[in-house]
């Protein structure tokens, strides 16, 4: 049992040591880069478990973080179940509660995938999406158009700045994530997943359970993309429904298909380099004076996918590298 | 008749306006080797496709060990006992060798997901003890070298043999084979069926054998069934059938037609 | 490899931080440049320019030049929240001009009070924005003021009884100025009797407009932008509907009867100026505006070229460039005369100027009426 | 009864829209199991073809059908070289890649289309030229119907007509249909695949062509964005309608249309966008081949 927790603990400790680094040599603008990078991974993370794992398709995906950030954003605004002094806990149950009800969201959605194969169900989660944004525009007691301002943030403390105190928040359901999926992509239900990607007829007369497998995938697949919802919503501080189009969805999927389908380290690289990217790409603006960050990112998805289409990593994890070494 | 492990009971597929099974009854007992046989396109893949729940039947019963298996899904009646492999082979291409193996031990896993979650114990022993049992399996066939490889990287042969590993690797019962000696050569042939042999021997199987060319059943299975259009026309042992006009007028007529 | 990407991600925005130079007033501006906004904020931006570059021209402030830092926020407010740190925290600005949307302003402005730094919105108009701060300003007016005064026109000059509203409901602009014309014409002793809605970028409304016809109202309300308006317009007339339409500032914009042709001739909106205006200021700002660019400004280059001008001038009566004391200054502005008209910066630091109400001539709007605050 | 009347004409009015680019995307799913996601772009890039050609030959305000025909031919050019270059450059190299990989690229090419088009054209909406004047042709108290609504219903169901024709009863149809359903085996049979792809990509990108004109016509405002919501809808209609099916596309776009149209009529207007993602998930949980297509099982 503390066994188990040793590698997360001194991967939390890492992420820690890089928090500290960006607490005093960087400015605000690259600590609050970083937070969305936090975002993005769990973000990135999260889809790949269906879209690279499990071989299903998500274009939807922003619906989920839609609901969790709505709903860590109404609580905070209007429920506390710890007492002052202890308002920090309550952000774990906002953030838990916000993956939750984007989790039962996420099993309405795989039941067409149990019916529905690639770009059908690529685009059924796109509509998805939409309906979810179409519905916060015209829900009024969660803001309509006008959305949710001034949402309360992760609290500091014990001497720890506000970037540091959501930093860590942030790290920590980037470290759950993170050991989640992989525990349990390596395991019998990973290899679950893996089956059914590769080939569903051969997995379910090997007594696999594809239809629960599938499902079980976009559960857990959308409890994190609610959470990273919440986290967004604690970063931002304002959400509305427009903060969670068509576009968000397209994101986190070139960060999957960049990063290598199914590879979860891999996922994190894209998620890294997608964020930090474009603010990159603000230099070549100043020189041109156009903004081409779109259209370089446009470009460049088309690119990895005709050049390489297993992405950076592949299906393989950084730790493959490593061993070949 | 407690020794009857399959017993099926008229069954009929229909698709469309076309009986692409009709009224196929046969029994299979427990530890027997058996061969459906027939010209292409008899119907012997869709008899299979519902014995093991791909397709449902669209009349008549199917028993295995006393309980029906008519709509169960596959995984359901591959949970029962009866594992299969395919003609086209269907491996899980991009995954190596070894969780081709793992894969089918699923069935059989005793640790949740949360015990794999945090890593518990028993979570890693049994994981480790299936990694062992899977190369055991492998070694049986040759295949434990290979472990590590890309399923979809092993010569055609290899990849047959994989299938039938994979799917003595549900512990089934009965285990379908469906043409598994397609593509191989006489002598890889015969091996094949020297291989069949024994494993139903060691695992303790009933086999069930699909192949169209009946020269190669005839010697290993103690029963053989045969169809045509979708309709039994004999059963029975080698030498039964080897006589029977109405077996060879089905080749026959096959033959002139191609 | 992982060292590799973090060794980039953070060599970059240092080297461009370092070309800070006393110089030089550094300003930033954060729009949709790109993106669903992107004509919004493409047109705010020309006003910005405009502003700038003449007092660069005419030498700068204090012997020195502003240097703007316009950023694009794709629209998205996450991007909004970031592009204003970046601008505050990397690029040294010592104030800040945007955001059209309510939505982005709200999602930056948190940003701008906690760092202190003068931030004025072009043209966010929900209460919200500026309540968030004491650094947080606007030079536009405000949802409840506009939404009185079309309820007002509405009511006393077209004795309107039974009223219809279109809304955008993608935009929180358009659906704050439809709930505050809503009851404000209910306490006038209207009635609303039909209350529909659109999404911005549909191009077909012929479904509300035959649900609006059925109820035969007085006069429709239509708070969006001059984008889908002109549609709007041409399909009610396609209808056989003939009662006036309303709206508000988001129409003003050439493109308003370009696009709706004859059909939205005789429409009434409420805006800052009409183009007949005699003011100077108003006929200079255009004239330099059409020399410029050689387009004819909309509301929206005016808003932006107004906030510019404010924050200059600010800046110039403060004794130092200085956050805080530029911010004291804006909050001191009072009858600029500005392309948008008068404005005086309230105890809300929200803009107190009158409204016109204008009626749609073609490619001009005749001045109708003038409703004071 | 003349509103039921007019919400009807309303609804097909808008329906014949959704019917004639759902055309487009179920001609290339047709032939290539693919969703050209960058479809509603180049029917953008076409509405601009035929603007910056109206401007340039100085027939913005000259209605009549000589300027109608000019601009259609301009128009359709430009998107099939549009598609044709789309295919050639993004799509083809990928013709043996897995589907996903596919569906990926096309919205990169979508994407890219939507940002080139904020870039050169700018992204202001631009006011398309008056090609045809719009006469209301038939009065009956509040119920009014007008050309337009009409035009676009029947150029839709020509092209319905017409590609039926192409693809069943010409050798060229012929060839597209043993592409689509064995590319290998057709090109046995002495087709050339890559032609007959580019040859769909060119009639495909031809309708969205027809598409922008008529549309542009009919809504006369034009922006680099404008595909977007109408492309995703069309493409519902044509999932709707069984997506490869040339008659289930015109019957998709038209339900579509006249669902929306009830629904705002009927129902609420906010709900609008919402439902035609909610038709698509009902009929494909339901009858997953839409209403006139065949949903082809997995050989096992």
């Amino acid at each position: 049992m503390l066994r188990s927790l040793k590698l997360p603990f001194l991967s939390f400790l890492g992420l820690i040591a890089v928090g500290l680094v960006l607490e005093f040599g960087f400015s605000a603008f690259i600590q609050i880069t970083a937070l969305f990078v936090l975002v993005n991974m769990i973000m990135a993370m999260s889809l790949n478990l269906v879209n690279g794992t499990s071989g299903q398709f998500s274009l939807g995906h922003a619906g989920f973080m839609a609901i969790g950030a709505y709903v860590g954003a109404y609580l905070s605004q209007h429920w506390a179940l710890f007492p002052e002094g202890l308002t920090a806990l309550n952000f774990f149950v906002y953030t838990l509660l916000g993956g939750s009800l984007a989790a039962v969201f996420g099993f309405l959605v795989g039941q067409p995938s149990l019916r529905l194969k690639g770009d059908y169900l690529a685009i059924v989660t796109l509509g998805f999406g939409e309906i979810i944004r179409v519905a916060l525009l015209n829900m009024d007691f969660l803001g309509g158009a006008r959305g949710i301002h001034g949402i309360p943030t992760v609290p500091d403390g014990f001497g720890l700045s506000r970037f540091m105190a959501q930093y860590l928040f942030g790290s920590f359901w980037v470290i759950l994530c993170f050991f989640f999926l992989w525990r349990l992509v390596h395991s019998n239900q990973g290899r679950g997943f893996l089956s059914v990607r590769e080939d569903e007829i051969a997995a379910e007369s090997m007594g696999v359970n594809t239809t629960a497998v599938k499902v079980r995938a976009f559960v857990v697949s959308a409890f994190f993309a609610g959470v990273a919802g919440v986290l967004s919503a604690y970063f931002v501080r304002y959400i509305n429904p427009s903060s969670f189009g068509f576009l968000r969805s397209v994101d986190a999927v070139i960060m999957v298909v960049l990063g290598g389908m199914g590879s979860f380290t891999g996922s994190i690289v894209a998620a890294i380099l997608i964020t930090i990217m474009p603010e990159l790409l603000r230099t070549v603006q100043q020189v041109t004076g156009v903004d081409l960050r779109m259209l370089i990112y446009a470009l460049a998805l088309v690119l990895v996918m005709i050049l390489r289409p297993q992405g950076i990593f592949g299906s393989k994890e950084l730790r493959d590298f490593w061993r070949k070494k | 008749m407690s020794d009857v492990l399959l017993d099926v009971r008229s069954i009929t597929m229909q698709f469309g306006g076309l009986k692409a099974v009709d009224s196929l009854a046969f029994q299979i007992k427990k530890g027997q080797l058996v061969g459906l046989i027939g010209p292409n396109g008899a119907g012997k893949t869709t008899a299979f496709n519902m014995l093991t729940g791909v397709y449902r039947p669209t009349s008549g019963d199917i028993l295995f060990a006393g309980q029906s298996m008519v709509g169960l899904r596959p995984y359901q009646i591959s949970r029962n006992g009866i594992a299969r492999t395919f003609q086209n082979i269907r491996l899980f291409r991009e995954l190596s060798v070894l969780q081709n193996v793992l894969i089918a031990f699923n069935q059989h896993v005793k640790s949740g997901t949360w015990s794999a979650i945090l890593q518990t114990q028993s979570f890693l022993d049994e994981e480790a003890e299936l990694r062992s049992k899977a190369l055991a399996l492998l070694k049986v066939f040759g295949l434990d070298r290979k472990a590590d490889e890309i399923a979809s990287s092993l010569p055609y042969g290899e990849q047959r043999k994989l299938e039938i590993i994979r799917a003595l690797a549900t512990k089934p019962k009965l285990i379908l084979l469906d043409e598994p000696a397609a593509g191989m050569n006489h002598s890889e042939t015969h091996q094949l069926m020297e291989t069949i042999a024994q494993i139903r021997k060691d695992f303790d199987l009933t086999v069930l054998l699909i192949e169209h060319d009946m020269k190669l059943v005839m010697g290993i299975c103690e029963n053989i069934i045969v169809l045509d259009h979708g309709v039994k026309i004999e059963e029975g042992n080698a030498q039964h059938v080897r006589s029977s006009q109405k077996v060879i007028e089905a080749y026959l007529g096959v033959e002139e037609s191609v | 490899m992982k060292k590799l990407f973090f060794a980039i991600l953070f060599s970059l925005p240092l080297l461009s931080g370092c070309t800070k130079s006393g110089d030089e007033i550094r300003v930033g501006e954060f729009g949709s440049l790109t993106g669903n906004d992107a004509t919004f904020g493409l047109s705010t931006n020309k006003g910005i320019r405009l502003a700038i570059d003449e007092v660069n021209e005419k030498g700068g402030i204090k012997g020195k030049k502003i240097k703007l830092i316009t950023l694009d926020d794709q629209g998205r407010d996450t991007e909004a929240v970031q592009v204003v740190t970046r601008l505050i925290t990397q690029e040294n600005v010592v104030a800040v001009l945007g955001e059209v949307a309510s939505s982005r302003s709200k999602a930056a402005a948190p940003i701008a009070q906690e760092y202190k730094i003068p931030m004025i919105s072009p043209s966010s108009t929900n209460p919200e924005v500026t309540k968030i701060g004491d650094y947080i300003f606007r030079v536009c007016f405000i949802d409840p003021f506009q939404g009185f005064v079309m309820a007002k026109f509405a009511s006393e000059n077209l004795k309107v009884k039974k009223a219809a509203i279109l809304r955008d409901v993608k935009n929180d602009y358009s659906v704050g100025l439809a709930d505050v014309f809503a009851a404000d014409l209910k306490k006038m002793g209207g009635e609303i009797i039909a209350d529909l809605s659109y999404q911005a970028g549909d191009v077909d409304f012929k479904a509300q407009l035959t649900q609006i016809r059925s109820k035969a109202p007085d006069a429709i309300f239509i708070p969006g932008y001059y984008t889908e308006v002109g549609l709007i317009a041409q399909q009610a007339r396609d209808l056989g509907i003939k009662v006036p339409l309303l709206g508000g500032d988001g129409w003003d914009s050439t493109k308003l009867s370009e696009i709706g042709k004859e059909a939205i001739d005789g429409a009434y909106f409420s805006n800052h100026y009409t183009s007949e205006s005699t003011d100077p200021v108003v006929r200079d700002f255009i004239t330099r505006f059409q020399a410029k660019y050689g387009d004819t400004p909309d509301g929206l280059a005016a808003m932006g070229y107004d906030a510019a001008r404010i924050l200059i001038l600010a800046m110039e009566r403060a004794q130092e460039i200085k956050p805080n004391l530029i911010r004291d200054e804006i909050a001191k502005t009072k009858d600029f005369a500005g392309a948008t008209g008068k404005i005086s910066i309230n105890e809300n630091r929200d803009a107190v100027k009158s409204a016109v109400v204008v009626q749609v001539q073609g490619k001009s709007n005749k001045f109708v009426t003038t409703i004071h605050p | 009864m003349q509103d039921f009347v007019q919400h009807l004409v309303n609804g097909l009015s808008l329906g014949s829209i959704y019917a004639l680019i759902a055309l487009g995307y179920t001609m290339v799913y047709g032939i290539l199991q693919m969703i050209n996601f960058a479809h509603s772009d180049v029917y953008m890039v076409g509405a601009f073809a035929a603007y910056y050609a109206a401007k340039w030959l100085g027939i913005e305000n000259q209605p009549g059908l000589m300027s109608l025909a000019t601009l259609l031919v301009v128009s359709m050019v430009a998107c099939a070289l549009l598609g044709l270059t789309i295919e050639r450059l993004a799509y083809r190299p990928l013709r043996k890649a897995p589907k996903l990989n596919i569906l990926i690229t096309a919205i990169g090419v979508s994407l890219f289309l939507q940002y080139a088009g904020q870039l050169v054209f700018g992204a202001d909406p631009k006011v398309f030229p008056e090609v045809m004047p719009d006469i209301t042709f038939f009065q009956w108290g509040d119920l009014s119907l007008r050309s337009s609504d009409f035009t676009v219903l029947i150029v839709a169901l020509l092209a319905m007509v017409g590609l039926h024709f192409l693809i069943h009863h010409t050798k060229i149809g012929r060839a597209m249909r043993a592409v689509s359903q064995n590319s290998s085996v057709a090109a046995m049979l002495g087709v050339n695949p890559d032609r007959i792809v580019a040859m769909t990509f060119v009639v495909g990108s031809s309708l969205a062509g027809v598409g922008s004109v008529l549309v542009g016509m009919k809504y006369p405002k034009i922006e680099p964005l404008m595909g977007m919501m109408i492309g995703l809808k069309a493409f519902v209609a044509a999932v709707l309608g069984g997506i490869g099916s040339i008659p289930g596309a015109v019957l998709g776009g038209l339900l579509m249309g006249l669902s929306e149209e009830m629904v705002v009529a009927y129902l609420s207007s906010t709900y609008r966008d919402a439902l035609a993602f909610g038709i698509l998930i009902v009929i494909l949980l339901l009858k997953p081949a839409g209403l006139l297509g065949r949903y082809q099982v997995e050989k096992v």
